[in-house]
């Protein structure tokens, strides 16, 4: 078995127009930017994929990442718990547009709806929201005398992914708060493609400290020495670079 | 008597079935020998409820470590790759849908694919484990069961007749006699022991047997 | 113009209250501040949504690594014994109780607890990140607020105008010139600027304000 | 912060009459067997805590462990998957003679009520136990064409729980296949008490590898060689021994 992939351009080339993909990373921790440069590319170069529905926790900052796959035109539509950035001048232009749609979920909420994804739990009930806009719609039931929101799994055709170590069995360690969303959007993707720092053999990943095993892994690109969206952004990169 | 197919030789016919890469769950008994008979040149992942994927086979006598292992309580070893994780992450991959392959045992299977495998009744001490779990997670739910009981009566039915595991769960059962998949609510006769009858075999099953295509002969070597 | 609190020292008052050992969660923006002003001999433990249970503080410019920061994206530094852990492991610690306190910017707070902190209306966009959870979540939770407005009017209010954060969430309320109680459905005054009368309070508060023991000045040192 | 305890005596002190707690381990893997005993030389020496609801996957095997505990009467309810062992008499005996209740609970259920009751979720929907004899009683909802049963959360107000090394500040690792419930567990309790084969200090465990953060945790005791069920049983073990 090896899961690993030659290069981010293969790695991406699954993402059709209308998908529902899902993207890792809190802000810039953890964002696979070079995965989703790529798309970025394939779009340019094909005009696909496109029409996405993207899941974050944010909705891009600057020009590059996420903000940029928002900027190129090819997210219909986001779900979301925090579309506020350093700069979110890309999705708030977007939306204030009606270019993109939004659906606000609050944070706690999102991250169990994609567990709940990738754990086959079609619904939950949480305290979260109870009594406000965001409830709005949603079914409501009292357990033990307090009322809870009942919530939907989440899942994705697609998520995209940033870790640290990966093997080509698909065993991932993250780095530090670059975990956030990651583990749960493996979970919760019918193919997960992961961009990794290094690939190490079977093995050399603690069986004790593997964060996601390999069962919720569908393909491992290695991208050494990742770039960072918050270095990019106090560098004002723009993506794609624009030549004079 | 009928020439039938040992548990071990029931495994070893289970076995073919298996892809490389397949992540694959073997219940407790009998299943579990599938593991010794993947194909050359395959190697499926085996999970556990307990929380390893990618464990390897029965260590040697008096070098069990008990933290290390299966489902069935009997110890494994580690292999490069085996990853631990706690028992909401490991029924997050099985009921999530992650694990290809589920290969259970069976009291009774009815032609609708339901199992009844738990409980044979309301006397003694009822218990479940994760077989609930399994037959609802797994992308492929399959049956390692002898043909007929101990006493002769089919355990291939219409309907189950004993606490079910799952409703219309199972979709392939290798058995003592046949392979017979599960398709629209009916059973379709795959695979049986050549020296059987599809009459003989209709007479020892417990609902209709259909054959939309050619039956082919289940050969199994001696194990 | 009266005076009145900074938010510097509104986290420092807010400070006070937190035990040692206690289970912290610091909202964006003003609560933040309040890490800085733990008593001596006391050390809370912070969490942030984004995974880290026991971190520090903020490192020296140029240090940082942009994989070690907070929820509001501020980068921090490790402790011995910081944990590290996914989103749903995160707010399981929030949803499931465990957290101790939470402390949490205010646009209003309601005399019953109800809490709006996320949207200011129907334009712009709204943004709500981790705050219905926090506010369900913690055992308790508190708010660190100008007592009014910028327009002087009162943000502590008989019921909410915007939208709600969450209904009947808030214990306690540290504004730049009083801390109040919410007990019961009433704010129940606790301390208050010592240059303010009672009355002058009340008037820039928009519901009744219950005394229901001596109120003690609100006395923070200069920062 | 010092959640260290000095002994097993002061770990268990807290367990009431009447108290639901749940109990680590898969079969004897992750058993704290150590902390069981204390809870039962308490019980000979006081009569408390008897009437204990108890969690466990199983219901304990030969004569020491969840069964010693079950033996000496303290045990009238046991929430479990499976109450089969290799010599599982003194659950039978006791479940025969009606003197014991059992909720029996599918093991990814069990998992997962546990799971969301440290969580925060009241109830979720599982198709696990959908159509048998198990889901009697409990409602029913069909998801996208799919039926599902709804379960509720499993609190408890102790948790006894077996890791492998642990700090003052509560952080634990685990050892290979003796993670499953623990983890789980300690999130689940009110109070969570944990026998660690050996104390660290804060930082010795990598941050990325901490599998149960402190959080969790309310008190960790040190019990160095902790035994093995499996090796107890072998050795033909009773609890307490039976004086000549």
């Amino acid at each position: 078995m090896d899961k690993t992939l030659p290069d981010l351009a293969t790695a991406v080339a699954g993402i059709s127009d209308g998908m529902t993909v899902m993207i890792g990373g809190f802000g810039g921790s953890g964002a696979p930017i070079e995965l989703i440069h790529a798309l970025i590319d394939r779009f340019i170069a094909t005009g696909h994929p496109c029409e996405l529905t993207v899941v974050n926790n944010n909705a891009g900052n600057g020009h590059v990442g996420l903000a940029a796959l928002i900027e190129a035109g090819m997210v219909k539509k986001l779900i979301c718990s925090f579309p506020r950035s350093a700069d979110p001048v890309v999705f708030t232009e977007a939306y204030l547009a009606g270019k993109i749609t939004l659906e606000l979920v609050p944070q706690g909420t999102l991250a169990e709806r994609i567990r709940a994804g990738g754990a086959g739990i079609p619904a939950f009930y949480t305290p979260t929201s109870y009594g406000t806009d965001l409830a709005k719609g949603k079914p409501v039931e009292v357990f033990d005398g307090r009322p809870y929101v009942q919530e939907r799994w989440l899942k994705a055709d697609f998520a995209i992914v940033k870790a640290h170590l990966g093997d080509r069995l698909g065993n991932l360690t993250y780095r530090m708060a670059a975990r956030n969303f990651n583990p749960l959007m493996c979970m919760a993707a019918a193919t997960t493609i992961v961009q990794v720092s290094k690939i190490v053999e079977p093995g050399e990943i603690d069986p004790e400290s593997v964060i996601t095993p390999g069962i919720f892994v569908q393909g491992v690109v290695q991208v050494e020495n990742p770039a960072q969206e918050e270095v990019l952004n106090r560098a004002k990169a723009v993506y794609p670079e624009v030549s004079a | 008597m009928t020439a039938k197919l040992s548990p071990t030789q029931m495994a070893w016919r289970a076995a073919q079935d298996i892809d490389d890469g397949a992540y694959v769950n073997l219940g407790i008994g009998f299943p579990e020998m599938v593991a010794k008979f993947q194909p050359p040149g395959r190697e499926a992942i085996f999970h556990t409820e307990n929380g390893i994927l990618g464990f390897g086979e029965a260590p040697a006598p008096g070098t069990e470590d008990w933290d290390l292992i299966n489902a069935g309580k009997k110890a494994v070893t580690l292999k490069p790759g085996t990853a631990f994780f706690h028992h909401a992450d490991s029924f997050a991959m099985v009921r999530g849908g992650h694990l290809d392959v589920a290969i259970l045992g069976a009291y009774e299977v009815a032609e609708n694919g339901d199992l009844a495998n738990w409980s044979t009744g309301p006397k003694g001490v009822p218990a479940v484990g994760g077989a609930m779990d399994l037959v609802h997670g797994a992308k492929r739910v399959a049956v390692i069961t002898d043909h007929v009981t101990k006493d002769g009566k089919p355990k291939l039915l219409k309907a189950c007749s004993l606490p079910l595991t799952g409703v219309g769960c199972v979709t392939r059962v290798y058995s003592s006699l046949a392979v017979i998949d599960i398709e629209g609510g009916r059973f379709v006769l795959r695979e049986k022991m050549p020296s059987l009858s599809v009459e003989d075999l209709q007479a020892m099953t417990g609902a209709e047997l259909h054959i939309t295509a050619p039956v082919a002969d289940l050969i199994v070597p001696e194990l």
